[in-house]
């Protein structure tokens, strides 16, 4: 099963600087977490984000993992059901497959915030990133370098809505130049190990690649190591998308590694506490919350906050 | 004159081996129990109904994989498969769904890939003897791949609200897929006990050159009995696609493992042969009660790995001693 | 049956072989391990077809074929297979009837009653009184030998092939089995009767027939032959030495030579009762009794395999403690065990290393085995045991069973031993192969090794022992000589028809 | 003059069962060599010096962890716990040596972690007679879950230059993963065939009881086996650690049923007693070419689950058939 994979976006432009106090007076506010997989250091940093809403309200916050797995995800949410939570938020392993759990949670009058991903079955509010538009961004960038013609590789993940929401958005940009080639396209599964054997591989295969795309950070390592024991670093450029603490490390080397398309997980919960009050207390939120995510590069590496 | 004065006496060394792999189910109710019992008064709200039956509803899908996975077991085999079965039936019937088959047509079509693929399975493993573990692990791998090619990888979205009441509908307030569940146990538990199929299985399981030569047809056993595993994964995979309101190429990944736990916890034996089907359940009980109990507790997510690893390792050296003394 | 061929990939193991059965007829099928008994008889039962244009089998006047063992059975041939084949996880009950079509009830559902019943009875015909409910895993050999037994008279057969039945059974079912057979004869079935025991082929037979090598030799009426003679037969030369004890013997001994094995009033917790006996070194104590009489359990005991309870083991006068067989080898135990292929033999090695196992310690150098050394002394053995295979590094299950026991025998004698322990040397053993460990054993005891040797075979008993020992219950009954002991005595001591 | 003619005769009815299920190397070269014939002519680029390198570098760690399972198999036992050990070592050398511990000692923890765990595993599995299968079970979970505690759940960045060589470096121009798989299997090799340990193993593997009775302490040398498993799967933890530049909880999921299918697919049996570790290699190699070719090929990734999935089962099924003519 692939690593990491699914993440999401940046400070909601954060306007919840805030927030006196709320939660259930008396009784301690009670939050359950599920996140696809915590062996990803992106949901990790969500859970730590959590952490932080729990002091700043004085909230008591369940944090669990579905391991890749939907149906454990759905009896994850069914538990917090039954410890009778305040409000759920779940960052969906599937959007569509998780309805049937929300839809009883709504039913036991439990808010549900889906963070990084939609979710079907009536949730309240969704925060998460604008994948395409960090696919595009990654895209536009990989384009401005490349002069518009290149001979490009794609490294796919797993196929979930954040993943395919980047590809699509890569995809819609580079679709717009005739002369950049997509001469290779493989699956590195999210994580670094697979994303390093199979460009072991692609560079066998291509003895002119200009540039790759990968849709997280992890890849993006792999295919660099891939490419500096090949030493053909100086041959093509990276891109991908996350804003990892690894991504951050590489920028700062000032490698091969040009660039990705940074989200900002822990803002992302602290804005999904935040909304979730506001419809405990009856207000009206917006459907969706889309995170822009930010392009950082080696220049402006310096500047990002990181997870 | 008794011609046989050693009848009182109980086992031969031969045979030593064999039944030390024997675990009885007595013992793992018992740590069933008490598992309730810890759970009972540390658990908040553990005993509330709706739990209970959250606890039933989870475990129903390890449960059914665990039902066909006690059949293979027993004649001395393993299916890896039936995770990728599982994602592979639920996509298939969620996408003729989708398409305007009926959903009872639809439903059955995703179970019989299940038995098509447990035949296939079970034709490799019975005439040219394949291991099944190596056969299992081939299907594993090219069914889920076959899971991806047909979706092209993304999830497919079940359309039909009577598709969904298989997973996710109630029969007098109890959730469907634990009266599903509760069947697959009452056919199995009878054609075990109760028809000669059921005693082939044993018969193959515990001595197969010697089923073969008091005429039973072992190699049409175990085509069934992989038929049935697979159909068995089936139907776990169309009761996901209900309750998941999805057809999932990368659903139950890891199912396998989690079934073949179950097994083994309730007493039925690796070497073939010995094993209840009531038993099995059981083991699906312990770990589903462990796992919906930590999470209750809010026990951090690793160390929850942490503990049901070693839960799973005590909870058989117990039974294991318990029999010693 | 005529003119049958059947191979084993490629290898060809039965080769035009005849065999005629009339109605009320017990026909024995003679020869040495591996000459095709078995294999011919499987053919006969169905489970294996004989080779394509081989012969043909003529059942009532008609040509027949069978294509398994189901529809032989339908037709009215039942047999008693050599390998104890039943399922260990079943009852006993279930075991019999494994095979028939089980009675159901309306709802198709099996009936376990009438299974039980029907077993019941079965079991009580042939005056067993065990317990059709209880599981096969709980018997013994012996008794699931009935079992099998059982299950093959569980219905009206024509055909009756029994493939050594007696192999571990003792005397006293032996008779009970003869007796069905009698009855048998009478209600006209054909019997084809397969054992390596001498005597009882010329107690029960009518007619024979001996196969040599896949080929057939011989056949004609049991009267037409003699022992001797049929040996000649079986082996294709004269065979002069059988059961002959060439040894001297030495029955009065000095009073002060010290046994290099005493047994002082041992118990175990099962079975054992207060045992007390000598072994003298160069001496062979055979050591008699029924099936469950405790042979095996007193020498696992001696092996560290069984827990000894109360009681003291000597050993050249001197005190031991003996917890393991690795304890009882450094003293110079040898223990050749009951059960060949699950006891004795490492399937998957080559002959020199099923040899050698049990020494490797020694031909250990800077941590590397010295291959050389293993190669000259598994040689060694094998042309001292008069062990036949092909190589040193041939497979070991690929040897008859004779030459198996003999390899298991010279794993025990390459760690030189003072006290031989032997469970059962020869069972399944045929003639030729017999009397050759019986001579090993005897030179051996010669170069001063002390043997107790534990055996269900009267003759063998009586042939090769310096003293006789009988147990009964778990108890030492009586201590015979040479000179006084008979098959009747022994047998009186060992059904404990004795105060 | 002889008097067991059979003796030219190579096998028993008894152990028909048993040498069907030995599978000799020769096949398995075979079809190795077919397929690398196959990828010489379609794949691109694919007898490049760099990409044989590659071939082999990408192998190591599944090589490595199959050398250990190759003997645990052998004793008729199984190593699920392979995975989840490659990544706490990995994890555990990698924190220590970012700690300021010298980098030869820090992979010593690393792989003595590993050698712990498997000690572990063999003791439940030789003492208390527990089925490998589900002993290793739970230390696959358990093992991960610490993991994952030790770590919080984030990768752990190595810093050390010369951690990195064992994984990434380069001798003579060889990759190092290379060396130190080739040395593992020498050693095996060296072992399984001439050291006593080595005969015990396939002496225990072959017949448990017949072994013990001739003096062999069984037990100890089950121990022995599942702590070298262990022992090379911290190897391989930290070989994949050094080539990563990361300590990762989550790396080597499934790793182990690729060392199982390599296992098997060179030869060695289920029933246990039966192999040689020359097959393992061969069936590492196997899964490598294919994998390798298809992606040189750029097949689709899901079409390469369906294809590796076929040819395991035909692999087999091919040396079996070749083996009945
Ligand atoms: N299934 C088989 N595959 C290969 N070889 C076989 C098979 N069955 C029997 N053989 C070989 O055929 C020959 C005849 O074996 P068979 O078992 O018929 O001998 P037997 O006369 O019954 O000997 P014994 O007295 O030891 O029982 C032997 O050499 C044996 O190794
Ligand atoms: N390891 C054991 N564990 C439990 N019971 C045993 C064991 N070994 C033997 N027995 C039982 O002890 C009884 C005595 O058997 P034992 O084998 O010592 O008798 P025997 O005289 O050698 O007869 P046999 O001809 O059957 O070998 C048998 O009924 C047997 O079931
Ligand atoms: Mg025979
Ligand atoms: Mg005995």
């Amino acid at each position: 099963s692939g690593g990491g994979s699914e993440s999401s976006g940046e400070p909601a432009e954060p306007n919840n600087e805030n927030t006196d106090e709320v939660g259930t007076e008396g009784e301690q506010l009670k939050i359950g977490l599920t996140v696809p997989t915590l062996g990803n250091p992106f949901f990790v940093a969500m859970s730590k984000g959590a952490e932080e809403v729990a002091s700043k309200y004085d909230a008591e916050v369940i944090t669990v993992s579905a391991e890749h797995d939907l149906a454990k995800q759905t009896a994850q949410i069914e538990d917090f059901i039954t410890k009778k939570v305040d409000l759920i938020l779940l960052s969906p392993f599937d959007s569509a497959g998780i309805a049937g759990a929300v839809a009883q949670a709504r039913a036991a009058g439990i808010p549900v915030v889906a963070l990084d991903g939609f979710a079907e079955g009536g949730i309240n509010t969704v925060v998460m990133s604008d994948n395409v538009q960090a696919g595009r961004l990654a895209a536009e960038y990989l384009v401005e370098q490349l002069d518009g013609k290149g001979n490009i590789v794609i490294i796919d993940g797993p196929p979930v809505s954040a993943v395919t929401d980047r590809i699509k958005g890569f995809n819609e940009v580079i679709s717009e130049y005739p002369d950049i080639k997509v001469i290779a396209n493989q699956n590195g599964e999210g994580n670094r190990e697979k994303a390093l054997d199979v460009m072991e591989s692609i560079l066998t295969a291509n003895q002119q690649i200009d540039a790759v795309f990968t849709i997280n950070d992890e890849e993006a390592v792999g295919v660099q190591i891939a490419q500096e024991q090949a030493g053909r670093q100086d041959e093509f450029f990276i891109v991908s998308v996350d804003g990892a603490p690894s991504a951050v490390d590489l920028l700062k080397a000032g490698g091969s590694f040009a660039g990705t398309s940074a989200q900002f997980p822990n803002t992302m919960v602290i804005d999904g506490v935040a909304l979730a009050l506001k419809i405990i207390e009856g207000e009206e939120v917006a459907e969706e919350v889309l995170i822009p995510t930010k392009f950082i590069t080696q220049d402006n590496v310096d500047s990002y906050e990181g997870w | 004159m008794n011609i046989n004065p050693q009848e009182s006496v109980q086992t031969r060394v031969s045979f030593k081996k064999r039944s030390q792999q024997i675990f009885n189910n007595l013992g793992m109710v018992i740590i069933l129990f008490l598992l309730i019992v810890v759970m009972m008064i540390v658990a908040p709200n553990f005993t509330d109904p709706s739990n209970i039956l959250n606890i039933l509803r989870q475990s129903s899908i390890t449960a059914i994989l665990a039902a066909g996975m006690t059949l293979v077991i027993l004649t001395g085999g393993i299916d890896l498969s039936v995770g990728s079965i599982l994602a592979l039936s639920g996509v298939i019937s969620v996408m003729l769904s989708n398409a305007g088959v009926p959903v009872p047509i639809a439903m059955l079509a995703g179970v019989g890939v299940g038995y098509l693929v447990g035949a296939i399975n079970g034709y490799f493993t019975a005439k040219p003897k394949l291991p099944s573990f190596i056969v299992t692990l081939g299907s594993m791998t090219y069914v889920r791949g076959l899971a991806f090619v047909i979706t092209g990888g993304y999830p497919v979205v079940l359309a039909s609200e009577n598709f969904k009441f298989i997973g996710s509908g109630y029969i007098l307030g109890i959730p469907t897929p634990i009266y599903v569940m509760t069947l697959v146990y009452i056919v199995m538990f009878i054609m075990l006990k109760y028809t000669m199929f059921g005693r082939h299985i044993y018969s193959v399981g515990g001595n197969e050159e010697a089923s073969r030569l008091t005429g039973i047809k072992v190699e049409r056993t175990l085509i069934n009995v992989y038929s049935i595993s697979g159909m068995l994964a089936g139907v776990a995979g169309v009761v996901m696609a209900g309750r998941l309101f999805t057809g999932q190429p990368m659903v139950g990944v890891g199912a396998e493992l989690d079934a073949i736990a179950a097994v083994i916890l309730g007493g039925t034996s690796f070497v073939g042969g010995f094993g209840r089907i009531q038993g099995t359940i059981i083991g699906v009980l312990i770990v589903a009660v462990l796992t919906n109990g930590m999470t209750l507790l809010n026990v951090d997510y690793y160390w929850q790995q942490v503990v049901k690893g070693l839960v799973i390792v005590i909870a058989v050296l117990l039974d294991r001693l318990r029999k010693r003394v | 049956m005529d003119s049958i061929n059947k191979s084993f990939s490629g290898v060809q193991v039965l080769k035009n072989v005849n065999i005629e059965l009339y109605k009320g007829e017990v026909h024995a099928l003679m020869g040495e391990n591996g000459a095709g008994k078995s294999t011919l008889m499987k053919i006969m039962a169905g489970v294996y077809q004989p080779d394509r244009d081989s012969g043909k089998i003529v059942y009532k006047g008609n040509e027949e074929r069978w294509n398994n063992p189901m529809e032989a059975r339908n037709k009215g041939i039942s047999v008693i297979h050599q390998e104890i084949s039943l399922s260990p996880n079943l009852s006993i009950g279930e075991n019999i009837l494994m095979g028939t079509k089980f009675k159901k009830n309306k709802l198709g559902l099996v009936k376990w009653n009438e299974i039980y019943e029907t077993a019941d009875r079965v079991l009580k015909s042939i005056g067993s009184s065990l317990n059709p409910k209880a599981n096969v895993s709980t018997l013994s050999v012996a008794q699931q030998q009935m079992v099998e037994i059982a299950r093959a008279l569980s219905f009206n057969s024509e055909i009756l092939i029994m493939d050594e039945p007696t192999a571990s059974l003792t005397d006293k079912e032996i008779e009970k089995l003869f007796g069905i057979i009698e009855e048998l004869k009478k209600k006209g079935v054909a019997i084809v009767y397969i054992s390596h025991r001498m005597d009882e082929i010329f107690k029960i037979s009518d007619r024979l027939t001996v196969l040599r090598d896949g080929n057939w030799i011989k056949s004609g009426p049991i009267s037409e032959t003699s022992p001797d003679n049929l040996v000649k037969l079986m082996v294709g030369r004269e065979l002069s030495d059988l059961f002959v004890k060439e040894r001297k013997q030495e029955t009065i001994r000095p009073k002060d030579e010290v046994p290099a094995l005493e047994l002082q009033g041992i118990s175990d917790k099962n079975l054992v009762d207060n045992v007390s006996l000598k072994l003298y070194p160069g001496e062979i104590v055979g050591l008699a009794g029924l099936v469950g009489a405790g042979r095996t359990e007193l020498i696992r005991t001696i092996f560290g395999l069984s827990k000894l309870q109360e009681g003291r083991i000597l050993l050249d006068g001197e005190d031991v403690q003996i917890n393991n067989p690795i304890e009882a080898m450094k003293l110079g135990i040898a223990h050749v065990p009951e059960s060949r292929k699950e006891q004795g033999l490492l399937p998957n090695l080559s002959v020199k290393e099923n040899i050698l196992m049990a020494q490797l310690p020694t031909y250990r150098k800077y941590r590397l085995l010295q291959t050389k050394r293993m190669d000259h002394d598994a040689e060694r053995y094998i042309k001292e045991l008069g062990v036949k295979t092909a190589s040193k590094e041939q497979n070991v299950m690929g040897l008859s069973g004779g030459n198996q026991q003999k390899v298991v025998i010279a794993k025990w004698l390459s760690i030189s031993p003072k006290v031989l322990l032997l469970d059962e040397p020869t069972r399944g053993v045929d003639i030729g192969a017999k009397t050759e460990i019986h001579k090993i054993i005897c030179k051996l005891a010669d170069q001063g090794l002390a043997v107790l040797m534990v055996s269900s075979e009267l003759p063998e008993v009586l042939g090769v022992s310096d003293r006789i020992l009988v147990m009964h219950e778990g108890k030492l009954r009586a201590e015979l000589s040479r000179e006084e002991a008979t098959q009747e005595k022994i047998m009186y001591f060992a059904t404990g028809e004795v105060k």
